[in-house]
């Protein structure tokens, strides 16, 4: 097994919320690794902490209200990012590790032109002339699929569409050609047939560029035609994690099973809904709990089908279910060590 | 000043703390409230507003003159603060402190009345034009463009000049008349995005008719910049009192009017410096309270912070 | 964008013809004329008469109106009848006072509030800020002509460091024509522009704090700072490039404020501008200098904003280049 | 069998939003976005139609139209055989009874000033429908009709998640016992699992209340549950319009196909042979001419026709019309 790129544990990002009303643990106690070359899908509702990974790793959290409880642990290359000196840091941000994000038009700088917004990590981080960077620009306009990248270096966002601004923000995050990617919901602003483009580029790139993805989404269909392994969240941390195709096949946590069960899909014969109570859409009772007020125990048990007494007094750990090779398959369920209490639903 | 002035001084003082205690505790109830009070100057700002009101309506008490009154023409001019005085005596022979307490009535209550006309118009004017829009609102804010193309106190010197002696209430509604246009403008932008809203839609969609949508959906909703505008306007409109009368155009002597009274005291303010600076400290003190009151209010009513 | 500026011009032309034709007619109502017995007591009524027909007063109102309007066309603003000399000479008299009082208020409001502004919402919630914003606070709730007197009572009346007032030492230097005589006008103007401009760089200051947060907390400031950028990097080029662009309204803005201030400064200064004449023609029933003035401050303040719109149309890329 | 006459019918809908205009306001528009531009289609009482489209495709303003919270330029709608588009005021605010809408978003779509007790109160007190204690009972009634604890009455929207909001808008549209509802993309901004639970919701009431359903969705997987007709817009004119269950087997329409071929499968294991469309949706203010499609359309036969000509809706099997040349030998 090669050594992972990036090792997340035990993460935790607290935010204070208003005069003191409480702690929101938006992350709490995720660990996952990243290895070469690889997509690592991570999936949750909006909530659950996901977004709020991803800006820790680079370090974007906002202080205050946010901060990254002591003890956490984010290594990348065999170095702690959250005891790096600002240089150092800065060294990393952009240059090894960068980020796309979910809204192209707010992400992009208003009053810069997109070829001045891409070549800026290149002159900062390789020292490229002016000249230069604007060669630069120009090729990775190229290389993301732009059109006419010889005059589309001078536009401004403004004028471009959705589609074109993530572009230019892949081209912006991929101008260092850095190992990690992390892609915070990149394609959630997108039509559907513009998502597919999007989609195919970072394929296309990583194949490339061999570097590895963090895909961040809500969209389970995304994940599994992309990624390779899945980290699945949920209340701030992770319940579920496995290759990507073990766990659309086999999902061992309950919320990953209801949500694989919640999604309305194109492949299966139509539930025609409105045939009445035979064709309805499973869904999963309840709501995500709120940051400031995790539930005891598991903080799946109120909304789980399968709840015992166990889950609301213990909270579980990440429990080994590999079929294979051991902690390729773990999930946060007391059903791993008590498969048998699967079949009793209500 | 007699020891029941100083008493009467002492309960205004005690009043407005328990006005900012009562507010405190009330506001404490809603996020919003718990906002406002975040603001480090919100609970100073609105002691010293309170204070000043109460002063304003037990002046009789506090004030140990008439505000007319010349104590002693011959003798007691530009006489520096004392215990008797206590923020000295004026080029006439007035008791400054009892024109200060006194002259709060004017310069606060027109402050809050011009503010009332001009909110009031400014409402009306902006929600029509930015609901219906169309020839309405170009013709509407045509006229605000006029409104706002010059400088408010020429304006106002202007029209004060149809008068000989201007009484209040016309003061009032001068200075209202001559408010509002910055405030329709507001209340136009906040209509035009409101209005765009998918809670509009739902209640025409209901049958609501442009009234009741206007009434009930959008200008509840424009409220919050209102009021904020409205706190910040009535420190304007202070401002400009001051100014008017400094100029001998605002409210006619001898009224003690704030700004009055620092006309009657720049002759001389080398000799007697407070006759002219303790009103001017008074109208910055209520004024920067009605500030961050203000500043206070825009982040309390803020419905962007509503969500969460 | 040239079809643009032309009927913006048309467009302030036309506010400006409003002005003046709602001044002419309100300060004509106004009680009291140019010629009162007790302003000019030996006047005799024979006088009073002949004066009247000579300056056209005689006539109905609108007829007085057309006439004006025909006069302003070609470039005539009337005649003043208390200074008894066109009104266009004591404009031209009175606006460089103004103007340079303005420039220098501008020049410190600008500098000074824009500088403390960035400063405190780069160091939000520390000392600095919370002493400087309340600072600001308290100066921009001062009446203007209030800190005038403060400032004169201080630095003019005990210290002596400034002179008491008037634009000009009117022994040593009646005329600015040698260098001294420029460094004693500069000494005359620095306690009103400093008035003025104190007054104004407060307001500037809470202004650009509130816009600079607003954009720190976008989300282009994060993309700034997950390239590697250095934080003064991000700050100052990605932030504060569009943090300018309200400021750019606020220019606009600042010629009333400017123009509002003067009346009152100049007066607090016996300062020979445009507010001071305003002032004695508003009181005087000096027709055709309420009305002049009233088009070139109603002018200045539609220039301003006409400005300012330019100006954001050249700085704001979203604005300058149409597109998709 | 006859079928029974439709409830909704839209002829011919145009709606062209002006561009900017100029002399302040009153002079002629300079651009034109045609965002929906001859649009037809019924439905059929106690049925759903799914409008499918891109954004920009003209379904949210075609939904809006028809309830005339805009006004549309030309064409003819009838629900339950009244003509809503000459109706004067006082009439239309009648219909309203008839027809609702429920929004996309949760939370933009209730006044954040009003309980949920005074938002359900309004329109009764609108319509005099009823008014105390029996208003009383009849809020308790629809929140519990929409799974919502009557207790919620005393909530503000900011109080409320998503999901429970979006009950709050199904709830507040029922309150006027409506035939016709318009859904504006309503689970689109829910999470998954909540999007579930809704779906569930508006299927039961449909059943109970025997409610006829304009779904406007982007999400073609959504609409397939749902719909038993589905209509997809491109660029304001419908493209495709077809039985659910031949649409989805059978698409005829280059755009519909790739569309299909989009949607991300939550199946690893599942063969994927996406057709990814090339550029953008162009502009509705600069549509190409010919077919609105042929830019961007995969399709190896495309040729000149396709650049001048601009398709017509028809016939190409039962029931199914697509506005496409080569309708006959589809992707």
């Amino acid at each position: 097994m090669t050594e992972p790129l990036l090792r997340v544990r035990d993460l935790k990002t607290y935010f204070v919320t208003e005069q003191g009303s409480g702690t929101a643990r938006a992350v709490d106690g995720v660990s996952f690794d990243v290895r070469p070359g690889e997509t690592l899908g991570i999936v949750g509702e909006s909530g659950c902490g996901k977004t709020v990974t991803s800006l820790s790793i680079l370090r974007l959290i906002p202080e205050p209200p946010g901060h990254i409880r002591p003890g956490s642990f984010i290594e990348f290359e065999g170095r702690n990012i959250l005891t790096l000196e600002p240089k150092e840091l800065r060294a990393v941000r952009g240059n090894q590790i960068a980020m796309i994000f979910q809204e192209p038009m707010t992400s992009l700088n208003p009053v810069f032109t997109v070829g001045d917004q891409i070549a800026e990590a290149a002159i900062v981080h390789q020292h490229l002339s002016r000249a230069a960077a604007r060669r630069r620009a120009i090729e990775m306009l190229q290389l993301v699929g732009i059109p006419d990248p010889e005059e589309r270096v001078d536009h401004y966002p403004h004028q471009m569409s959705g589609g074109m601004r993530q572009r230019v923000m892949i081209a912006m995050a991929l101008v260092c050609h850095p190992k990690l990617l992390i892609a915070d919901e990149p394609t959630t602003a997108l039509d559907v047939t513009i998502q597919a483009q999007i989609l195919e580029l970072l394929e296309r790139l990583q194949a490339e560029l061999g570097m590895a993805v963090m895909l961040i989404t809500h969209d389970l269909g995304v994940v599994a035609g992309t990624a390779d392994r899945v980290v699945v969240m949920y209340a701030g941390q992770v319940v579920e994690q496995a290759p990507t195709v073990e766990l659309f096949a086999h999902p061992v946590h309950p919320y990953t099973e209801g949500l694989l069960a919640a999604v309305p899909r194109l492949d299966a014969p139509s539930l025609s809904l409105r045939t009445g109570g035979r064709g309805r859409l499973h869904s999963i009772p309840g709501q995500v709990p709120a940051a400031t007020a995790w539930p005891d125990g598991c903080r799946f048990h109120p909304r789980c089908p399968y709840a015992w007494d166990r889950c609301r007094a213990e909270e579980p750990p990440l429990l080994d279910a590999s079929q294979g090779d051991a902690g390729t398959h773990t999930a946060r369920c007391w059903l791993v060590t008590e498969p048998q209490r699967r079949t009793r639903r209500p | 000043m007699n020891i029941w002035n100083w008493v009467a001084l002492g309960g205004a003082a005690v009043a407005a703390l328990l006005v900012v205690a009562v507010v405190r505790r009330r506001a404490s109830a809603s996020a919003s409230g718990r906002r406002f009070f975040r603001h480090p100057t919100a609970a100073p700002g609105l002691f010293v507003l309170a204070f000043f009101v109460t002063v304003a309506v037990a002046a009789p008490l506090v004030a140990p003159y008439k505000p007319y009154q010349q104590i002693d023409i011959v003798h007691l001019q530009n006489r520096s603060p004392s215990t008797r005085n206590v923020l000295g005596t004026d080029p006439f022979s007035r008791d400054v402190w009892s024109r200060l307490a006194y002259g709060a009535r004017i310069s606060l209550g027109i402050g809050a009345l011009a503010m009332l006309v001009a909110v009031t118009i400014g409402g009306a004017v902006g929600a029509t034009a930015g609901y219906f829009r169309g020839w309405m609102d170009a013709a509407l804010m045509r006229l605000v463009d006029v409104g706002l193309a010059m400088p408010r106190i020429f304006a106002m010197l202007v029209v004060v000049a149809l008068w000989d002696h201007i009484a209040v209430p016309v003061l009032v509604l001068l200075i209202g008349l001559t408010g509002w246009f910055a405030t329709s403008r507001l209340v136009r932008a906040e209509v035009l995005s409101l209005r765009e809203r998918d809670f509009v839609a739902a209640a025409r969609a209901l049958g609501a008719g442009p009234g009741r949508v206007i009434g009930r959906h959008v200008l509840p909703n424009a409220a919050a910049p209102i009021i904020v505008s409205a706190a910040l306007g009535i420190g304007n409109v202070m401002l400009l009192e001051a100014g008017l009368s400094f100029l001998g155009m605002g409210v006619p002597s001898p009224a003690p009017s704030w700004g009055n009274m620092i006309a009657d005291g720049w002759p001389k303010i080398a000799v007697a410096p407070w006759s002219a600076t303790f009103p001017g400290l008074a109208i910055s003190l209520v004024v920067m309270a009605l500030n961050a009151v203000g500043d206070a209010l825009r982040d309390a009513l803020d419905p962007r912070k509503e969500a969460v | 964008m040239i079809a643009w500026v032309v009927r913006r011009v048309a467009a302030s032309v036309a506010i400006i013809w409003a002005v003046v034709t709602l001044t002419f007619f309100v300060i004509h109502a106004a009680r009291g004329s140019p010629f009162l017995p007790e302003q000019s007591q030996s006047v005799s009524p024979e006088t009073l008469d002949r004066l009247r027909r000579q300056f056209g007063l005689d006539r109905s109102l609108p007829e007085q109106y057309v006439l004006y309007l025909r006069n302003l066309a070609r470039g005539e603003l009337g005649e003043s009848f208390v200074l008894r000399r066109p009104v266009a000479d004591a404009l031209a008299d009175a606006m460089p006072h103004t103007f340079f009082l303005a420039l220098a208020a501008l020049l410190i409001d600008f500098t000074a509030g824009l500088a403390l502004g960035i400063y405190q919402a780069v160091r939000e919630r520390s000392v600095g800020d919370v002493v400087l914003g309340n600072v600001a606070l308290f100066v921009n709730s001062m009446p203007t002509f209030w800190l005038g007197l403060v400032l004169l009572l201080g630095f003019a009346q005990w210290l002596h460091w400034f002179p008491t007032g008037g634009p000009s030492d009117p022994v040593l230097c009646p005329r600015v024509d040698s260098l001294p005589c420029l460094l004693d006008f500069f000494w005359h103007l620095t306690l009103p522009a400093l008035t003025l401009g104190l007054v104004g760089a407060a307001g500037t200051a809470r202004f650009q704090r509130a816009a600079m947060l607003e954009v720190i907390r976008q989300e282009y400031v994060r993309t700034a700072r997950a390239k590697g950028l250095r934080e003064g990097r991000v700050l100052l080029v990605h932030a504060l490039r569009n943090a300018l662009l309200p400021f750019i309204t606020l220019v606009g803005l600042a010629f009333p404020f400017l123009l509002t201030g003067a009346v009152l400064v100049e007066t607090v200064y016996s300062w020979p501008g445009m507010g001071l004449l305003a002032v004695r023609a508003i009181l005087q029933r000096d027709y055709y200098v309420v009305t002049g003035a009233a088009l070139v401050t109603s002018a200045m303040v539609v220039l301003g904003s006409l400005m300012a719109d330019l100006l954001y149309a050249v700085a704001d890329p979203r604005i300058r280049v149409r597109g998709a | 069998m006859i079928a029974p006459p439709p409830l909704v019918a839209v002829q011919d809908l145009v709606k062209h939003f002006a561009g900017e205009r100029g002399w302040f306001g009153l002079g002629q528009p300079r651009a034109v976005v045609r965002a929906v531009d001859g649009v037809s289609f019924e439905i059929p009482p106690a049925q759903t139609l799914g409008l499918v489209g891109e954004s920009g495709s003209g379904k949210t303003t075609t939904g809006r139209a028809i309830l005339r919270l805009v006004e549309p330029d030309r064409g003819r709608v009838t629900v339950d055989g009244l003509d809503v588009l000459t109706l004067g005021p006082r009439e239309l605010r009648a219909l309203r009874r008839r027809m609702q809408i429920v929004f996309q978003d949760p939370y933009g779509s209730l006044n954040p000033r009003m309980t949920v007790r005074q938002m359900l109160a309004e329109p009764l007190a609108i319509h005099r429908i009823a008014t105390g204690p029996d208003a009383e009972r009849r809020i308790a009634a629809l929140l519990e009709e929409v799974g919502l604890d009557p207790g919620f009455g005393r909530s503000y929207p900011h109080e409320l998640s998503g999901g429970q909001r979006q009950r709050v808008g199904i709830a507040r549209a029922l309150s006027v016992e409506p035939q016709f509802l318009v859904l504006d993309e309503p689970v689109s901004a829910l999470d998954v699992s909540v999007q579930a639970q809704v779906l569930n919701l508006l299927a039961e009431l449909q059943q109970r209340r025997r409610l006829t359903y304009l779904f406007i969705a982007h999400d073609l997987a959504v609409v397939k549950h749902i719909a038993d007709e589905v209509a997809v817009m491109y660029l304001g004119k419908i493209v495709e319009r077809a039985p659910a269950l031949a649409l989805y087997a059978a698409p005829r329409h280059p755009y519909t196909t790739s569309l299909l071929s989009a949607v991300p499968v939550p199946d690893p294991t599942a063969q994927r042979n996406r057709i990814v469309l090339s550029g953008d949706v162009p502009s509705p203010m600069h549509p190409p001419p010919g077919c609105p499609f042929h830019p961007r359309c995969p399709h190896p036969k495309k040729n000149d026709r396709c650049r001048t000509e601009p398709p017509a809706l028809r016939a190409v099997a039962p029931g199914q019309l697509a506005a496409c040349h080569f309708a006959e030998e589809p992707l």
